[in-house]
This record gives C-alpha cells, structure tokens and sequence, in this order.
C-alpha cells in the first residue's frame, strides 16, 4: 500500500527486532473470539487513476454550474484564490492542535488573529478560537447563557435559521432549559411587542438573528436594550457574516446597555466553500468579563521564560481535558483550518472591499427583489431593510431558491431567495424572466 | 550540544501581528464592477443600521497576505515533516489525493439544499461512505452528522438516552472508565447524565468486578475506549458488554482508536451498541491545526430510529434523498449534515485501501507501535506490561528521580526534530508519554526517534538540565503558560 | 551577533539524497490493472531489447516522497518569503491566479496537434498575448515560441540574419555593448556571427563615437539593453538605432528590464526592430528554481516573414489556427509553439493589470529602486551617477578597503534574512551590487532591507571578519565553489 | 494593484526620502519625445473572478476530455496527484537559480538527483541539470558533438521527430554544419544499409531517435557499434522517456563500442503536463569524459569550509554567464521546475511501477494495432516492435492520431496513433469500431 513505508524486508526486521515471527502474536491482546475471520466487504482497492475517475463522475452528478439563488446559511461568495494556496500548505493543514506551543507559532498566531478580527468585526472584547459551526454555536452561547444568568428560560426568534433552532433543541433538552419562539412581524422582523411580553424577569437571554432567516436586518440594540432591561442576556446570530462589513454589529453602541452579551455565527462566507453543508466555522464573541464561561479553545499571548514573545493555548481550565465533565463545553476538535480560511479571507479583502462585498450584495438583492415586484405576478413578501436574501410567495413550485413550506408552513407556497455579489446582472434576469413565464 | 544530527539550525523570518501592517490604501482584493443600477444605501435600510468602520483591521496587499501567512506557517511542525507520535491522535499521512478530490468543483459548490436530483453525486458519496463505517465497525446504521470526536459522542449519548427514554426512563447515569478521554465525561454531562467513574485493574483494563458492583438500572451506559487510552485490547469487553446489557444498558465505544483493529475484530461483533469514529484520525482527514475533524455515529438496529435526521434515503428508482421524516429522531446536532468535505477525504482512502489495505494498516500501526514499545522499555518504564496494540505508554518514573519529567522529555524531542508524543495522558498514569507512531511511518523514521528516546533517557542521567530547559533549538523558548492565564491577552489592541 | 530583528534560528530537518532512502519492495504508485489481453513481452519485442533492471533507483512510498521534497523545500529562500533583489532578474510576486489557471483542464492537456476546431481556447490566449505584448513593446508582430530570455535572443539574432540573407548578405558581425548580459554574445556566436564589443562612456551607456567607429556595412545589428543592465536608459537610443540603419543594419534589444518602461516608452517607438520579453520577468511567470522561462520575440514589420513558423492565423469564419505555410520563416526554434503554460500565466497578468495597472507597475518599480538607491548611496558607492529606472548598481569600492567584497556583502544579507542582490554583473563595474527591488516590495519590506545594508556597511567597518565569513544562520556555511569544480561529483554512486 | 504593496500614502513617503515630488522625475533619463503620451491600447483591467471566468471560458474551449490518441512527443500518462501537491510549494516553483547555495540547497539538491535519475535510466555517466526541451536538446547535442570531434556532417534519421529536425535545422544552418538524412527501412527502423554507406569518416555523429517517431524501437546498440566503428560520434534520442523503464538503455552495454556518446530526449512524460507543448523538459545525458563540453547547467556535490557536505552549480566556466560568446551554449534559464516534476515522478513510481506503466504501454499498443488489423479495413503499417506508437494508413480522413501527410507526404493517408497506459479498453474498443465503420 503505497501510504504504508515499510516493505515486508522492514518488517521482517521489525519482527526480529521485537522478538516476534508474525504480525499475528502482536494482536495477541484480542480474545481469539472476537477476531473477524474474513476479509471486510468492502469495495476492491484502487489506484489513484481510479479514484480520480470515481470521484470526479460523482462530482459531475451535482449540478453545481448553475446559479441556484439558495443562501440559507450557505452562501456563494467568491473565495479569493490566494486562500487555498496558503491553507494547502502542509505547515498549517496536516498539523495538530497547537498544543507544543515552540513548534506550532503559526497556527497560534493565526487563531489569535482570526479571534481579533471576530471580535473587531462584532465590536465585542474577545473571541474564541471557533466552534462547530452557526448552529452548534448559538447553542453553546445558551449553555453559556445558562451558565452566568443561572435562569433557564430562553426565547429564541422564529426567524432564527430554523436547523440552528433544531440544534438548540437538541443541546437543550436534557438541560433543564426551556425554549420559547417568538414570533415575527408583518415586516419579517422579531415582532417587537410579543418579546416585551415575553420577556418575563426569568428568561436567561434572547436570541435573535441578523440578518434574519428572511434576510431581514433586525434592530439588534433596541433589542439588546429590551432584553437588558428585563434582566436578561442578549444573544445574537450572525449566519451571514459578510453583513459584518456594514452593519452596525452588534457589539458595538455608546451604551453597554444596547450591546449584546453574546454574539455568536457561522463564517463560512468568509472564504469557505459551501462543500454541501460543512466544514464551515462557528464563532462566539462575548465581553471580557465573560471569557471563563465561553466554551472553545482560546489563544493568548504568553513569553517564554527568556521573554520572547509569543502565543500559547490559555485558559484551558474550562476545557475538558483538564475540568472534564464541568468542563465548559464537550468540544475538542474544532474549525481551525477554516478559521484561518476566514483569517486570510478578512486579511485579503479588508475594510473597504469587505464593505464593497457587503453593499454588491445588498444591492443587488435590492434589484432582484424589485424586479420580481415589477416583473413578475410573484409578491416578495416581508418589507424590513434586507441583506442579500428575501421571501418571495410563488403560484406553483419555485424553481430557485430554498421552498419554506417545510419550516415555515404558515408562509405557504414561499420560497428564499439569495443573491450575493457573485449573482451577475444576467442571472438575476433571467431569474425574473423565468419567473415572470 | 543543543541539536541533532537530525536537524539544523537555519533561520527564519519574524513576523508580527497582522495588525501591525499594511497601511491605510493598500488593497488585496478587486470586485468586479456592480453590474446593476447602484441606489443609495440610505434608501435601502436606515441610516442607524449601518457601521461607520472597522477600527483596527488592516489594508494590505494580495502580497503582503501572501508573505505573511506563509511566514507563519514556516514555523509549525507538521506530519510532511516527520514523525508525529501523539498518543490517541493518530498522526497519519494525509494523502495529497483526498486534498484534490474534496476540492472538486462539484463537491466543493454543493448545497445541501438543492434539489435531490441536483446532489446525486455528493448523496451517493455519503450513503457510500455510511455502507463502508457500518461494515468496518460491525454496526448496522451511521450518521454523518458530527462535526467531531467529542460531537459524536453527545450525539451517541443523546440517541442512547432516547432510546432509553422510549422505554420510559432515561435513567441517570454514564459510567466512564478512569483512564477515559476528557470528552467523554464532558459529552455525557451535556447529554444530562451524571457520570461515575469505573477504575482499572492493574492490567490498565477496566476492573470488571468494580463495574459488576457499579453497574444497575440507574445506568444509562458505559462509554468505553477500546483499544483503550492505553493501547490495551480490552480483553473482557464482551463480558463487560454481557453485564451491561443484562441491566438493560447499552455500551457506547469511543472509536478513536479504530486504527488498531481494523480487519482484525469489529465492536459491533463484540457487543457494542454505538461507537463514533473519528475521520480525522483513522481515516485520514488533515487536523487542519485543530480541526475540522468529522465525527460519524454508527449504531446498531435498535438505535437506527434516533439518528439524527436527516438519514440519506433511496426511493424506488434507486434516488438518493434525504430523509427528514425521522419521528424518532434526536434531532438535529449540527445544521445539514456534517463534515461533507472530510466524508469524501475519508471515502477516498476506505477506497485506496479497501479491505486488506485497511487491515494492513492495523497490522502495521500495531508493528509500528510495538517496534518502539520494544526498543524503548528498558530505558522508559512502561505504564503497564499488558500487550499493546498501536500506541505504547512510558511513565517518566526512572527519569523523574532526576526531576526530568514527561513535559521536558517532550521539550527536548523538539530539539531532535521530532514532534513530541501525548503527555500527562491518560491521567491513570503519572507522568503518562502516550506514543502513538501510525502505520505511516518508515522503519527509519522510527529508528531516528528510538535513537532520540535514548539519548534523551542519557541525557537525563548525565546532563538532566539540559532537558529541562528544551527546547534549545526553536525560534521561541518554553512558554510561561501559567503566566498567559493570569492575565490572559486573547486580542490585539492599538497600543 | 550573528542574526538580526528580521529573523529567528529554528531547526531544519536534514534529508539525504533520495538515492539513499526508501528500502526493496516499497511502492509509491499503483497501475491499474491491465484490461487488455496479457500478452508475453518476448513475443512483442526482441529480448535483446529489455532492461534488465535501473540499477541504484529507489523503492519509496508515497510518504517518503512527500518527505524528502517537503524537507528539501522549507531549505529554499522564495519570493513569498520575502525581497528577492537580484538585479536584472525582476523577482516579483508570482499572483496566485496565475497558477491555477494554468492548470485548468483544458489547458493543461490541451495538445498541439489536435485539429485545431478542438484547441480554439488555446489559440485565443497566444493571439491575444500577441497581441498585448505588440502593443506593450510597440511592435508589429509576435512569436511566442522561444522557451527562455537566451532563446528569444537566438531567435531574434537568426531573423536579423534570415532579413539580411534575403537581401544578399547575413552580414558577419553583432556589436554589444560591455555592460550586455552573457546570454547576448553566447546567442550571436550560435547564430554564426562575430561579436565586437562597444565600450559604454562615463555615464554607463554607450559611447556613441566609439559605436560610429564601429558601424559599418559588415555589421547585422546591435544588442542593445535599454534600460541597460546598470538601470540607465540609453538615452541616445534614437541616435543609436538611426546610425545602425543609416548602415542596413538592424537594432536587437534585450527586453529584460522591460518592467521599467510598461506604458511610459516603447521600444518599437524608439527605433527598435525586434526585442525578446522575459514573461518570466516582467509578466510575473514563476522562475521555478531555474526555469522554465518564456521569452516570447516581438518584430516590425520588416521581420515578420522570418517569424518562426506556426504563426497563429485567423480565418475567414475568425477561426483561430497554426499557420505553417511560411515560407520565408527562419524554422522551427522549438517543437510546437513555446511554453503555452508561461503565457496563460502572462496572460493572466496583463488582463489582471490593464494599461493603467501596467503602468503603474514601471512607476513604482522605478519608485522603490530609487528610494534604495537614496537611502544607500552614501553607505556604497554608487557605479554611475546617472539617474536609474527600476535597479541600482553600487560597487563595493568603499568596503573593499577592508577587505570586504561584493559576495561578503550578499552572504551577509542572508544573515539578515534577505536574498543577497546580483553580484559581480556587469561586469564593467568592479564589485558590482546590483539590487532590483520591483514593485512587489512594501516600503516596510524595503526599509528592513535598506537598515541590514546600512548595518552590513558598518560591521564592514567596524567588524569585516563577521561580514567577510557570512552566512553564520545557515543550515550550511559558504561553499567551497573551487572545490567543487576541481573534482566535479555529478551525480550520486553507491558508496 | 492589488499587487502592488506601497499605498499613496507610502508612495509620498517614499517620494519625499528620495527628496522628489513626483515619481514623475524618476524617469529624467527617458528622453520627453520618447514617451508615449497615451495609455496602452490592451482590454480593460479584470478583477480577479472575473479572470477565473475569463480563463475558465476559454479553456472549456479546448476539447481535451475525449482520447485524441495523440502522441508524437507529447504523451498523456497519468500524474500523480503528489507531484502538483508538491511543486506548488513556493520555496520550489517561485526561486530563482540557485546561485545562492546556502538559501538554495533544496533546489540544489532535487536537481541533483534529477542527474541521477536520467543517468540511470539512459544508462549513462553523467546528465545535466535539463534543456528547453527535447527538440533544442538534439540541437545542442549536435553542437556539443562538433565540439568534441570537431567535425560538421551529421546523419539524422528521418525518424527523429519531425519537429525535432526542424529546430535542428535552425540551429544548425549558420554554423558550417551539414546534415544528411537516413532513410527508414520497411519495417520502420533506420535502414542498417544505408546508414552503414552513409557513414563515411568525416560524419561527426549520427543521430537516432528510439522509440522512433513511428514508434519503432530501433537496435541502438548496433547503430553505435557501425558508427563507432566509422569513427563518429553516437547520438540517441529518447523522446518518450517511459521507454527508459523498460528498453535497455542506449547508454547500457558491457561494451563501451555499443553504447551513445550522447543521450538527450524530452522528460515530458515523466509527470509533465502536455500543456499544450509547453513547458516540458529536455535532458542531456553522456560520458564522464565530455562533461566539460556539455551545454546547460549542472549541480555538484560540494562542501562548506567547515567541512559539512552540500551542492553548488559548478563547472560554470562552461556557461554564458562567464564564457560569453564562448560558452559551450546561449542557455541561462532551463526547466528546472519540471526537472523537479520528472523527479518526482521517478521518486514516486520507483523502477517497479516504471517497468509496469512501460509494460502496459506496450501491451494496449499490440493490443490495438492488432485489433486494428484484425478489425477494420485499414493497415498498420511497419512490422518493428513498438512502444506506445503505430502507424495506420487510412482511406480518408483518420479521426484518430497524427495524420502524417504533412511531414511524411510519401506515407499518404496515414496516421500516427498512440495508445498510452491511460487508454482504457472500452475507448480502445470504440476506436476500433469507429474505425472500422
Ligand atoms: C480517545 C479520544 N476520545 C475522544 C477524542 C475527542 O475527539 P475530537 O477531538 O474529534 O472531538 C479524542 C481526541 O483527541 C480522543 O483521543
Ligand atoms: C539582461 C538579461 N539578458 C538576458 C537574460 C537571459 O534570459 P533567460 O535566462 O531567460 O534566458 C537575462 C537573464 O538573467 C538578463 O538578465
């Protein structure tokens, strides 16, 4: 096997060297019983030509060429070429977690850079080093939520992507935590008198998205300040990250009052490709005051003992290796490679392309919708201020974008539309002339 | 002497933060020109909603993010360069051909979202790869869902408390051997379950007769590790299994160390009910300096109905889809489903292989593994004489009546150009050095370390100091950690 | 101190030849097995024609090999690490785009000789690299076959020839300056002519009384540099090309530092009558250690018969073709036409500059030349007092009176992290330094490199032995290039 | 510019170091009436996603997914997915010549080894570090042959490559050297006749080309042994070099009068991309004892003054750089990168795989000539033994192969097909079948 060195001449040495005649003595630990006595079933072997065949007719089977328009928590952003050849290097994507600090430098300082420029582009103190991904994310900023109200009552919004709400369930419900939706507006956004009712002096935190499942921008600091003032957290999730690049984030207002506690998402639109659904990256930035309740690997800056300056994995008393089952969360592995996708995605394009990136895509989302309005006998539903996505209600099947009977069965025959910078102008037409047939 | 003749000393550039380059103008991206009628942005959304700027984040060049990045990467040790001996890591050659195939175009552009008919391709690869982890492992059903090791093991968890709770109680209790993985006590808290921790015997197995007397209709499961963290085949695991079962409680195997059996025995012949398997250890998916990892859950029968949903279905005319309709299900763990691009690295080796290719890996990681236990045990002492399969664990015992402890034998490997093993790990043994070579190394490669290993053990006796202040041959020195979580500094600030 | 600010010592992992590793039996590549009818090889080829083995090849698997070249790599200084100033070579940033294109399917296995309705995506791009490079040089039309800067010069020197054949005479001489690259008389010799040498004046360009004294009807061309290899541009270049073709003869320029002028003059305006371009230079293809190069010939109109045939022709219908009906063409200088992947490569350069951008490029490579040229004129003494475009040539006149030398001053400058400048060219500048930032450099990157020369003058003064026996970071010290030469070993011989 | 560091901000700076106001007045020394007083005339700067698009067009414009079974010098075998993986590397393919030996000992050493690989497998003394190609290689080998006997007729076979004679042609024409063409015999092979009256004792070399453009292979052996006897030089061209791993090498024999003084070829096919003709890679192999009449560059072993072992370039007392006109070639920049793939590929195919990939070469290309023969109307011409190469004569127009009539109007309608380990045997079959309709 041509990923295995040692030839039978090696091994015949090793053999000797042990002590051994056969490979056999050395499983000797396994009760004969147990031992599996036939070959696996299993495809035959093949060689590198065939598995490039292989691999490639599969790949050939998913039509991918086409603008399909679905968002939905993955987005087509363009991906600067320079990010696959820097993480291609086998330097950063064959190493381990850097937990020998004098021989993994790059990877620390690449982490404490993605956890800076997270927390600069949430206006939040500090970041961790990632987590799973969006969902899994929001689900860790409630156990965390839980961990410093100690309350156990959560209100989620509805627009919160509807997969991260199931995974929030799924965390929660062994936990003593109890979820609660609130509703929508007629304008898409988080129905703004149902959570003041809601927001009763036991509820740990709220959650909400922006932009919102519907692409809507929500008012995340009136919100922040609502919750605040009931005595709750405030959470909020950014599923579609490139709106960092001009939304007001929010971590980020003159009053602590109006910032969130919390603010975690999914950055796989910053330079990760959707790859049908993972690996992408989660993150969760929070205040300082905070950080030993955060859950995830943290990179700080440290000396060596002649002063030198460097980096090091710290606070790692929260973690379960060390604190095991009070650890602050279960998570080992985590998305550091696509962290640092998203590192040199940000380090790439900066603040000004970063918001250029942003504003292509609300424009454009802008003229596709007004378009569909003008052209077509389709409503495009929900009027808050969008990103880059919107619901559109159809007669009959939409043949683009994400069909939202199946979470959103009250909006009927609706479907979401994304349309991000890499949508040309050709493509939205077309979009709306089929639309229009 | 400070090195090796392993290793030479060659500089390397310093780089600092990125913070602290570039300058104001600079641009390493260009976007084509907006193709559509430009609007005012105030028109769109109110004026409040939108931020001034990005205090701190730096204008750079397409070159300047070139050099940096490969500047700091000249700094990593990583598995191309040598050995990588981390215990229960299974630091293996990635093959470059995995790298190529995930970045295929239409794997790479998928969304889980499109249309069944449009994702034929990525379905089929998974399906694929569920068939082979279900017959490597003996199990009868597998998820794709988990992001990791430790994700699979709460997803595990929770499918086994919903089995339970079908049955009208999800009882209390998770039973976690002591020399376990962190993860496993971490995974079944989340899940709700109280852990209790089972001690081993003096073979480093579990005690069986402690478990008889811990073992009761409390018990929701045993989270086992086999090969434990140890290396050791636990020998007994069908009667721990029998014991287990008789209670009405299932056995949860934490597959990491799948590397050792493959071809050899299955937990799903030995009585396991669900185990995760870690693609990014036996199956060679990269670590990526942390992640991503993928960790799939196979079952046996009785669990299938709690996968997460969706489970990849096939309709009538052979169709891949995924299926939501799971009334059952636990759920969801993570959104869509999973680690797509680690799923086609890890079908791509299971197919270089297949079934005696794999079961040569085994044979030679355990080789490997029992080359350097072999060669190393007079001058380490063993943790435990009990035969090991593809790892071996040393105490620093014979070299701490030096005070040279297991932190600086790893700190002094550095110097000899090796990555060091696991250390402090499993807690069971003081002074734990956790060696775990793979099948992927050469005779060579592991003769260099051997020939490290002793000379470090000398060194110990003759010139202990000079192990304890390893590694002398890196571009920074050991790290004051305790220093870093005092006060800890996780950003960059202006100063 | 042997080290500085820029840089820090780390190991290196050392790596025999490859020749030494590996052992019988290991295999790094599998055939698929044979789908046609086995047949005995005797029974197809006389078995007096059959190897019986490669004697001294190794047997490695695929992780050896990834090793050993990953091991040989990281002891490599590049351009993604950081300045590269040798002067005359435009070490610039090599875009990453550039190699993914080059790459894409279509291309890489694009052939020549398929019918050419299947390679009209190939032909466009060299028509329109034509077609760009005309209008950057100012020239009527292009070859693109010549593999390297030597080569195009071969192909421009047989062309003059081919020109002065068809009027009755090849002519018999080539003038070149004295401050010319190796490559120019080395072309004109092959091409059958005797090379004189003009003498350059006081101000580093050519002396044009002694260029009239040399022109006469016995001359074919000059080779001219412009700007020339000190960075001066000829000024008199006019005058230059009116007395060669008040003569019949022709005016060759080497376009090697075409990156100082894109945009702002024009060789074809200035009385140039054919110039071979480096892609590899100025239009950011990669040096690769050595090559490969492409040095596509730009000619007047006069020239163009002589082109080396296929010439890329467009038919009626706009269909792209390789014409090979030329019957005045000087032939085939290479097999099939030129490094097709140099000019995706190219291509992709000048589409991602434009006009605008290209022009710019010559600006700032010309900015951050002369910034160096500022900072360090008092340090080093300057060659010429003339202004410089996009390089700077000193001399180590000042250093040389301790003893210190234009490679002690390179091997330095390793010390501090930077590639040491072209040294010892051209030659008529005793101890020649000559540094070639190009626009690629950030003014940190150029401030960094301008305070290690400062500080290499200094210790020059203070403390020539550290300077004199530079490099002191390096995996390996100075070599002994005399040695070497005495006794050349070539290749590797089993012991 | 997105490649281009220096902001405006830096550019002022830097204007006012050099004490200037305008980068306008660093270009003093370009005479005013020489400038051009416009922009370029070139297409409108492209951003990045739109290069990917413009070049992914065009590419899809190549027709290269359907086997052509086109050789003729440029094979298609299968590359190893670790030699891309591998060059990528920018410490490889973005250094320059490694002059500077201490920074440059990995370039130093691969290139090495690539001499030691191609002198294995021609079964020669020593090899160089790589030419332009195998076409400028024959050229060289020529003149590095009128260097060593000092005499200027030259027979070449006219079943060298086409091409290959061309360029020679080109290099020859103005420097006193004659060449004088040897027929091929009925089987293919250079006709042993007259070669043998051809050879008179002023012929500096003769040159052979085997497996020849046909596909033949020829007796090189026996060639040598007449042309030495005839007091030439023996010159081998090997323009499929996967040949070397199974034909016994032209400079292998127990006697020295049966062996070629020259070895040179094209390395394209070991691990390099067709590439539409370029870059590929030439070799030039010989005898110890012409080493310092060699063109091209070459690496020794070499050590520092401390004694510790390395490589340098040496022998350059031969090259342009020093010797200038009297350099012993014009060649400065080579084709070191892919001299870096060929061994790669060699490293990772080792001698075994070699053998087999050469085996299977020969075994599809019986296998389809006879099913040619056996099937459709048309004849294989040539009885020799061949490697990967036939050719067929057809009636009409072949939609296979070469047609040959260009360089070989004699032939007629004929073809030249090639059948490499990478032809499966379904698209053999279906050659055939189409071929026989
Ligand atoms: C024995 C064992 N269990 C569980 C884990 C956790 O796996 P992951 O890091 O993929 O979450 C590890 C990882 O190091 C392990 O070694
Ligand atoms: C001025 C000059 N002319 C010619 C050449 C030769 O070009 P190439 O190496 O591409 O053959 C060079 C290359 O270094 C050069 O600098």
């Amino acid at each position: 096997m041509r990923y295995i060195p040692n030839s039978d001449i090696d091994r015949k040495q090793m053999l000797a060297g042990i002590g051994v005649t056969s490979i056999d003595e050395l499983f000797s630990g396994i009760p004969e019983k147990l031992r599996l006595r036939r070959f696996l079933d299993l495809p035959k072997p093949l060689t590198e030509p065939e598995l490039v065949d292989y691999f490639q007719t599969r790949a050939a089977k998913n039509s991918v060429g086409e603008t399909a328009f679905i968002g939905a928590g993955i987005y087509r952003h363009y991906i600067p070429i320079i990010i696959d050849a820097l993480i291609s290097r086998s330097e950063f994507y064959t190493a381990y977690t850097p937990y020998q600090a004098e021989i993994a430098q790059g990877t620390l300082q690449a982490i404490f850079e993605f956890q800076t420029y997270i927390a600069q582009l949430t206006g939040m103190e500090v970041a961790n080093a990632s987590l799973y991904d969006g969902a899994t994310g929001v689900a860790e900023a409630i156990l965390m939520a839980q961990r410093i109200s100690k309350k156990h009552k959560f209100l989620i919004a509805k627009t919160v992507h509807p997969e991260y709400r199931a995974v929030v369930d799924t965390y929660a419900r062994n936990l003593g935590i109890q979820i609660e939706l609130i509703d929508y507006a007629a304008d898409g956004r988080v129905d703004m008198e149902k959570l003041e009712q809601q927001s009763s002096a036991d509820v740990a935190a709220v959650i909400v998205q922006s932009p919102n499942f519907f692409g809507a921008i929500e008012h995340t600091h009136d919100i922040s300040e609502l919750v605040h003032r009931r005595g709750g957290l405030s959470i909020v999730n950014v599923c579609e990250a490139i709106s960092l690049g001009i939304l007001k984030p929010p971590g980020q207002d003159p009053s602590e009052q109006r910032t969130a506690d919390i603010v975690v998402g999914e950055g796989q639109s910053f330079g990760v490709a959707p790859s049908f659904g993972g690996p992408h990256v989660g993150f969760l930035a929070t205040r300082e005051r905070y950080v030993r309740q955060m859950p995830g690997r943290l990179v700080g800056m440290a000396r060596d003992y002649a002063g030198k300056s460097g980096f090091v994995l710290t606070l790692s008393t929260r973690e379960q290796h060390i604190r095991r089952e009070k650890a602050t969360s279960n998570i080992c592995t985590n998305q550091s490679l696509c962290a640092l996708m998203a590192t040199i995605y940000l380090a790439t394009v900066g603040p000004k392309a970063l918001r250029e990136i942003a504003e292509h895509n609300i424009l454009k989302t802008d003229y596709a919708a007004n378009e569909i309005t003008k052209r077509t006998r389709h409503r495009v539903m929900f009027p808050a201020p969008r990103f880059n996505e919107f619901v559109v209600e159809v007669s009959g099947e939409c043949p683009y974008g994400l069909p939202l009977s199946r979470f959103y069965p009250e909006l009927g025959n609706a479907a979401l539309v994304c349309v991000t910078e890499t949508a040309r102008r050709k493509d939205i037409d077309a979009m709306v002339q089929r639309l229009a047939a | 002497m400070t090195g090796s003749a392993r290793t030479s000393n060659h500089f390397s550039l310093n780089e600092p933060v990125i913070f602290e380059e570039g300058s104001p103008g600079r641009r390493g991206f260009d976007l084509p020109e907006l193709d559509v009628p430009a609007r005012a942005l105030n028109d769109i959304i109110e004026p409040g909603l939108i931020r001034d700027g990005i205090t701190g984040m730096p204008e750079l060049s397409e070159v300047d993010v070139v050099r940096h990045f490969i500047r700091l990467s000249t700094w990593n040790y990583h598995i191309d360069l040598g050995l990588y001996p981390l215990g229960s890591c299974t630091m293996k050659y990635n093959p470059k051909i995995n790298e190529r195939m995930a970045r295929l175009e239409g794997f790479a552009l998928a969304h889980p979202y499109l249309p069944s008919e449009r994702i034929q391709g990525a379905l089929e690869i998974q399906k694929t790869l569920e068939t082979c982890l279900a017959e490597i492992s003996g199990m009868d059903a597998v998820t794709l869902q988990p992001a990791a090791g430790a994700h699979g093991e709460l997803t595990g968890i929770l499918m086994i408390r919903a089995y339970h709770e079908s049955r009208g109680n999800p009882r209390k209790k998770i039973l976690i051997p002591d020399s376990a993985h962190g993860t496993n006590p971490a995974s079944a808290a989340i899940s709700g379950y109280i852990v209790e921790t089972v001690p081993s015997n003096k073979r480093g197995t579990v005690d069986l007769d402690r478990l008889a007397e811990l073992v009761n209709k409390d018990v929701a499961a045993i989270m086992i590790t086999n090969p434990n963290t140890l290396g050791v085949f636990e020998s007994d695991i069908a009667k721990v299994a029998e014991l287990l079962h008789s209670q009405g409680a299932l056995v949860y195997m934490d597959g990491a160390n799948l590397n050792a059996m493959m071809g050899i025995t299955r937990p799903g012949d030995f009585g396991v009910d669900v185990l995760h398997i870690n693609l990014h250890k036996t199956f060679t998916t990269p670590h990526g300096g942390g992640g991503p990892g993928s960790g799939p859950v196979a079952v046996k029968e009785i669990l299938e109905p709690y996968l997460p949903y969706p489970v990849i279905g096939q309709n009538s005319q052979s169709d891949y889809f995924f299926d939501n309709d799971r009334p059952q299900s636990i759920g969801k763990i993570k959104a869509y489903n999973g680690h797509f691009g680690m799923h086609v690295r890890a079908l791509c080796y299971i197919l270089a292989n297949g079934a005696e290719g794999l079961k040569e890996v085994s044979e030679i990681a355990v080789l490997n593994a029992n080359y350097i236990r072999e060669k190393l045990k007079k001058a380490y002492a063993l943790a435990y004489e009990s035969p090991t399969l593809h790892e071996v664990v040393f105490s620093d015992r014979l070299q701490a009546r030096k005070d040279v402890h297991v932190w600086d034998i790893g700190k002094r490997l550095i110097d000899y150009g090796f990555h060091p093993p696991t250390v402090s790990f499993p807690l069971i043994v003081p002074g734990a050095i956790m060696i775990e070579p793979t099948e992927t190394e050469s005779k060579q490669e592991l003769d260099s370390f051997i020939d490290a290993m002793l000379t470090i053990a000398k060194e110990a006796e003759e010139n202990p100091e000079i192990v304890k202040t390893a590694p002398h041959t890196t571009r920074i020195g050991r790290i004051d950690e305790a220093a870093a979580a005092r006060r800890p500094v996780l950003r960059w600030r202006p100063d």
